[in-house]
């Protein structure tokens, strides 16, 4: 059975309805990442785990014993903060032995096992250093050591690297991989930034107003999004979206955006079937939009580029095809101004329902 | 079980609480008892007075009437009335002075590095000091001045005093302001004291009240240097207190009156403050 | 056409040309060099992108050029003036700074409206040109909202706005991303290249992000520890870093470098690593040329290494496969060579498990390598 | 007066300038006000005028160090050093402890918490001559304390004669000092408990640590800075004591069993007018109390984190 069963969940804060109705498994050894924009509940979802908000209904099972009204220190989660939340005034040692001495553990006991710890997490020469002293990443690991110490059964770790700069970020996300690695036990990581997701979570539940629009593998989230708002969400550059609809024309089914059309008379069944209107999203990763100077199809339709964003090994392209913006990753020896032909592949093409906002395609 | 012991720690919590409430307001229940008392009661240890009179306080505001009656008369000077402008007028001029002088300079500090450590050293001293060292140089000054038993002279010496308040307090509030705020103004052509009156003291006017009402509750309570420099003309409030308390005779009831009269202003200032009250106490260093 | 109307109205030099130049300005702060002779020249109309770790002198450096911070030595140059002894006000330069500046107390309209009620504008002019502004920043709706209804992107369009309007010949921007969630930062480093472009303005833009960096700047001046290292256009500084500092800094995921020493076996010139050797017999003689010594470093960027299940030839490298991330269109693919890690990034099909083992290829032609001592570049690919 | 504006405005547009002109005014005020007292104390200190001795007092012949001789070997001057510092002593600590004690009452949440806060805060707001006032008649023959207090202790109709006692009028003298600043020793460190970051706090509980635990070993040691600042100020404030002393026992009584060094300046600076030596009294006291400062100021200047 699963370790972390979190059954509709669901939290109010005065007139405001944080988490809506939040159900989902942590199994052994896995880590789930909740991704969502500021506001959407999943720090609201973490602290109800972790036994810090009470929630307004809902159950919430670690190792498989109802913890609701279990408080927090004896749940067995450890909790590492957004600012990490490290005491200040306690060298690393006193920090990693914090939990240990407030539960009256013998002296050698909290020396082997915070002696342990360090060497785990590379801590060892800094134990009698003041926490004040110490860089980022080191803060980071003592705040998850200073948990980890402890034996939880569950690790929550609520948006630790949001305060970091870009760089220094990189490097964090690396390490918390290997550290996840190392310690290897069923995680709940909370974030907004969808790259961190990625890398991090071997699923991620996409959350939006209280609610969880999508949980899959991070591979699965990217390829097929089940909803618009998970489509948007996720990838950097975000994926192109546009309003179209579905029509006949002259015995073929196309998909009309004002500016282009795709024809689609091949699958006109299947997406006839499954839509509620022929008012559609139509969507498209820029890195599955071929570039090319030359028309090298019929199908292909004319871009001018407005904007290049260098991106080192790539570029992004911002093309206008007719009244529209568009972005395509790739690279092609152009300069602002040019013409390009793009094309749109169906495989890779995601048809989203303008009214539910759900996936079709 | 659980519950019996959350029962216990809440009555003892509670019972403490009185304990803390008790020891408060025994002082002003006494001397409100006290002013209502007629002077027959004054030796009673009842609290709820038998036959409640307000003549206590109507005494305080005739000058010539003999205080308690029958009872001794004596060097009583004059209504309170007098005291009680007195004391406004000092109190409110030198708040004022205070804040304005107060505020160029804490100013000064905060984004020009302006006044070196002496300037501030000197502020810091002024207000660690006692008083009562900087009475005999006062007085002679004074009298040479002929600023002795004046408004100015209480009014400069009080602004002096509590100048370093302001400053401190004031400064603690500019410190806030991002400078970038002030530093676009400066790109868009404003002069520099433009931007002090159209974009700091608009963003700070919250904290300079505060720190008027603070500094008001010092000059209305102030007490040393009044007594030393008012000798009849501009006696404040403080010092119609002590020679109440000093009077020969016994005349609680309308000590009491005037005590809480004295106090009821700035109990109602020191409630609108109250979450500036600590940064004034401590200097700003303290929020 | 709108927008340079607004334009050309204020800005009556639009048609002369804009550049800021600095030469050898330094300074120092509590005896901290904060900035060593840093000199360079913006093109007219340029977007020119001072990047560099936080606490390399970025902030400082826009302070001197608007004039906020006096310099202790070199001189600032607009167009051919020099401007060092000039007011502020007088270098008519617009800054937006990393703290919005936005007064809480006032509306957006007070806000934008600020600038020119200093100027003594009628209320009229005021009102007209406030909403130009607005209009071509799309923050009409914003006019009559105080600060603290805005979102982040919002206060940073109020913000563009206030100093906008003043049309400024030259516009600094200080990290003015840096706040804002990822998601409205992409959209805004687009917004704030787009404006650029349409009021033709020179705009010199301070980042700690190396990718917004690349992605906006025409131009790219890397600045680290108050020197400015590297001023190229983000292609060059891509593919050509002077030092290692740039090397290391641009790119994303970083650059992988790797100690490794120079030296001559069996009548072959040979890179040895730890672990595994590169034959550069080839390219020798360039090596030699810019040397101090044995001890290089070897960069090779993460897009540039090739994995295969098997060998494909002598130079194919023995790693075992560590950890994967996915990127979503891409997976990096971290890579244990004895005690060395090498970061790769592989595309999304990529299916080897943790703990196989896997080969590493070389793309030879972008590798680089730099001087252990001096940290400069020596060789830029090795074919 | 426009065109002098106009010179002043365009002067003051360097920021040194600028800075300079808002200093101006303190400067006056200080200069005017406090620092020619400080040279006529100093000059006074080194001459033996008296206000009836018939010159101006700055015509008065300097006598050297005299006064300050006088004062190394006046009793009555280390006296009131000694009782004044005694005072400092007994009230800091014990309205810390108060203080510290109230909060941990305070702490977590009940009904009637802003209430109770209000009236516990009370004292501070309340004029010192006043409470001086309020505790003289507290404690007169036929006070509360007396009939209402005692009697409910002993039983019986026990009369304490308060202010006629040396020892007992001193200590209602320190009563008065720390029922009204208590409330402010309270107000500090339930404040800087409150502002310790409430992550701080959930982590340690998380950790397993109670709220004792959380106190003793997270928020207390946070406050460190704050209650170092808080007694000294506190401690420099209590030495100044005189307005109660005033009013209670009018300024020393009985005897100079409650002279505090203000109370024994004052009396030679007015009652005596002693100026010359009451003069060279304040300047020992002020280089002592600036030492003093100098070392207090460093933790007040550098603001705590």
């Amino acid at each position: 059975m699963a370790k972390l069963v979190v059954k509709n969940l669901r939290k109010v804060f005065g007139d405001f309805e944080a988490v809506k109705d939040v159900s989902f498994e942590v199994n052994e050894r896995e880590t789930i990442c909740l991704l969502g924009p500021s506001g959407c509940g999943k720090t609201t979802t973490l602290r109800m785990i972790a036994g810090l908000e009470t929630p307004t209904s809902g159950h919430i099972y670690i190792d498989d014993v109802l913890v609701n009204d279990v408080p927090p220190q004896k749940r067995g989660i450890g909790l590492v903060f957004q600012d990490y939340a490290v005491f200040p005034h306690m060298s690393v040692f006193e920090n990693l032995a914090f939990g240990l001495k407030v539960r009256k553990t013998p002296k050698q006991e909290i020396t082997a096992k915070v002696d342990e710890i360090a060497r785990l997490l590379g801590l060892g020469d800094l134990l009698y250093k003041s926490v004040k002293g110490l860089g980022l990443s080191e803060i980071q690991r003592v705040a998850i050591g200073r948990s980890v110490i402890l034996d939880p059964k569950i690790l929550l770790l609520d948006e630790p690297l949001s305060n970091v700069d870009a760089k220094v970020r990189e490097r964090m996300r690396s390490e918390l991989k290997r550290i996840q690695k190392e310690i290897d036990i069923a995680t709940v990581y909370v974030t907004h930034d969808q790259l961190e997701a990625m890398t991090l979570g071997d699923r991620i539940a996409v959350m939006k107003d209280g609610l969880i629009e999508q949980m899959a593998k991070p591979d699965e989230i990217y390829a097929s999004p089940h909803t618009l708002f998970v489509a948007e969400f996720i990838g950097s550059p975000s994926m192109n979206l546009f309003e179209c609809e579905l029509i006949d024309r002259e015995g073929r089914v196309v998909l009309d955006a004002k500016d282009f059309t795709i024809d689609v008379t091949d699958f006109a069944e299947t997406i006839k079937d499954t839509a509620t209107s022929p008012e559609l999203v139509v969507g498209i990763r820029p890195e599955d939009i071929p570039l090319n100077i030359k028309k090298v199809s019929p199908k292909a339709i004319r871009g001018e580029v407005q904007l290049i964003e260098s991106l080192g090994a790539s570029s992004i392209y911002h093309l206008k095809v007719g009244q529209k913006s568009l972005l395509a990753r790739g690279f092609l020896e152009v300069k602002v101004g040019n013409k390009v032909w793009i094309m749109f592949d169906m495989d890779k093409l995601h048809l989203f329902d303008e009214k539910t906002k759900v996936a079709i395609w | 079980m659980a519950r019996m012991e959350q029962i216990v720690k809440l009555a003892a919590r509670y019972a403490l609480l009185i304990v803390v409430l008790l020891w408060t307001l025994g002082p002003v229940v006494w001397m409100i008892s006290l002013s209502l008392k007629p002077p027959t009661e004054w030796y009673s240890p009842n609290i709820i007075p038998e036959k409640p009179i307000l003549d206590n306080y109507i005494n305080l505001f005739i000058s010539t009437v003999p205080i308690g009656g029958t009872y001794f008369m004596t060097s009583i000077a004059e209504a309170i009335t007098r005291p009680f402008i007195n004391s406004l007028i000092i109190a409110s001029i030198s708040t004022i002075l205070a804040v304005s002088i107060g505020f160029l300079a804490a100013y000064g500090v905060s984004r020009y590095k302006a006044g070196g450590t002496f300037t501030i050293f000197f502020t810091l001293l002024t207000r660690m000091i006692p008083g009562a060292t900087f009475v005999a140089p006062l007085m002679v000054y004074y009298a040479t001045l002929r600023f002795l038993d004046t408004y100015q002279a209480l009014i400069l010496l009080y602004t002096a005093v509590t100048l370093t308040y302001a400053i401190w307090i004031l400064k603690g509030f500019i410190d806030e302001i991002p400078p970038e705020w002030e530093e676009a103004a400066l790109l868009e052509g404003a002069h520099p004291w433009t931007i002090v009156t159209q974009v700091t003291i608009p963003l700070i006017k919250g904290g300079i009240a505060a720190s008027a009402l603070f500094i008001f509750i010092l000059n209305w309570t102030e007490f040393l240097f009044a007594l030393v420099i008012s000798v009849t003309q501009v006696i404040t409030l403080p010092v119609q207190i002590s020679m109440y308390a000093s009077a020969v005779g016994r005349m609680y009831g309308s000590q009491a009156a005037l005590g809480l009269i004295a106090t009821i202003p700035m109990v109602i200032i020191g409630y609108v403050i109250q979450k500036h009250l600590i940064t004034g106490f401590t200097f700003g260093r303290v929020r | 056409m709108r927008r340079l109307k607004l334009l050309s109205g204020d800005l009556g030099e639009a048609g002369t040309m804009v550049k800021l130049k600095l030469v050898n300005v330094s300074k120092r702060i509590r005896k901290e060099q904060v900035l060593k002779n840093v000199t360079f020249e913006t093109g007219d109309r340029e977007l020119f992108v001072i990047a560099g770790p936080p606490g390399a002198g970025k902030t400082t450096l826009l302070k001197i050029i608007a004039g906020l911070v006096p310099l202790d030595e070199g001189e600032v140059y607009i167009g051919d003036e020099m401007v060092n002894y000039k007011l502020p006000v007088e270098r008519e330069i617009g800054m937006v700074f990393e703290t919005p500046a936005v007064y809480p107390n006032r509306t957006g309209f007070e806000n934008i409206a600020f600038p020119l009620r200093l100027k003594r504008l009628s209320d009229g002019e005021i009102k007209k040109q406030v909403h130009e502004v607005a209009e071509v920043l799309q923050i009409t709706h914003l006019l009559d909202r105080k600060p603290h209804t805005y979102s982040g992107g919002e206060l940073q369009r109020v913000t563009l706005a206030r100093v906008l309007v003043r049309s400024p010949r030259i516009l600094l921007l200080d990290e003015p991303l840096k706040n804002l969630d990822a998601k409205i930062r992409e959209i805004m480093r687009v917004e704030l290249k787009r404006l650029q472009r349409e009021f033709g303005i020179t705009m010199i833009f301070t980042t700690h992000d190396q990718l917004e960096a690349v992605a906006i700047g025409d131009r790219i001046a890397v600045m680290n520890e108050g020197v400015i290292v590297q001023v190229d256009a983000p292609e060059k500084v891509y593919n050509f870093p002077k030092t290692l500092f740039v090397g290391r800094f641009v790119g994303s995921p970083s650059m992988n470098l790797v100690d490794c020493t120079f030296r001559e076996a069996d009548s072959r010139w040979v890179l040895e690593a730890e672990e595994f050797s590169i034959d550069v017999t080839p390219v020798k003689d360039r090596i030699v040329t810019s040397l101090t010594g044995p001890e290089l470093i070897l960069g090779v960027r993460p897009q540039d290494i090739n994995l295969g299940e098997k060998p494909t030839s002598e130079q194919s490298i023995e790693a075992t496969l560590e950890i994967t991330q996915s990127l979503g269109s891409e997976k990096i693919a971290e890579l244990r060579v004895g005690s060395i890690l090498l970061r790769a990034l592989v595309p999304p099909s990529f299916a080897m498990k943790i703990g196989e083992k896997a080969y590493i290829e070389l793309n030879r032609e972008k590798l680089f390598l730099f001087d252990k001592k001096t940290e400069n570049i020596v060789v830029h690919g090795l074919l | 007066m426009r065109m002098a504006l106009r010179k002043i405005a365009e002067w003051s547009r360097s920021p040194k300038k600028f800075g300079r002109l808002l200093m101006l005014p303190l400067n006056i005020v200080q200069n005017f006000v406090l620092i020619i007292p400080f040279g006529i104390m100093i000059f006074l200190s080194f001459t033996t005028w008296h206000p009836l001795a018939g010159v101006e007092w700055w015509q008065a012949p300097i006598s050297g160090i005299s006064s300050f001789a006088k004062a190394f070997s006046d009793a009555r001057f280390h006296w009131a050093l000694i009782r004044t510092v005694i005072f400092v002593a007994g009230v800091v600590p014990i309205e810390f402890l108060l203080g510290l004690g109230i909060t941990l009452l305070f702490l977590g949440e009940f009904r009637g918490k802003k209430i109770f806060t209000s009236i516990v805060l009370y004292p501070m707001m309340v004029p010192l001559v006043v409470v001086g006032l309020s505790f003289f008649l507290m404690f007169q023959d036929y006070g509360p304390v007396n009939l209402i207090l005692l009697k409910m202790i002993f039983g019986e109709e026990k009369m304490i004669s308060w202010f006629l006692d040396p020892t007992l009028a001193f200590l209602t003298i320190m009563l008065a000092d720390i029922w009204q600043w208590t409330p402010l020793m309270f107000l500090i460190i339930y404040s800087g408990l409150v502002a310790v970051p409430a992550r701080l706090i959930e982590a340690a509980k998380v950790l397993g640590a109670s709220p004792m635990q959380i106190l003793r070993r997270i928020q207390l040691p946070l406050i460190k800075p704050i209650l170092t600042i808080a007694l000294i100020i506190r401690g420099l404030e209590a030495f100044k004591v005189f307005d109660t002393v005033f009013i209670m026992t009018g300024a020393g009584g009985p005897g100079t069993a409650t002279e505090t060094i203000s109370a024994y300046i004052y009396k030679l600076a007015i009652l005596y007018n002693n100026l010359s030596y009451a003069a060279a009294v304040s300047l020992i006291l002020l280089l002592a109390l600036a030492l003093v400062t100098r070392v207090a100021i460093r933790p007040i200047v550098v603001k705590p984190e």
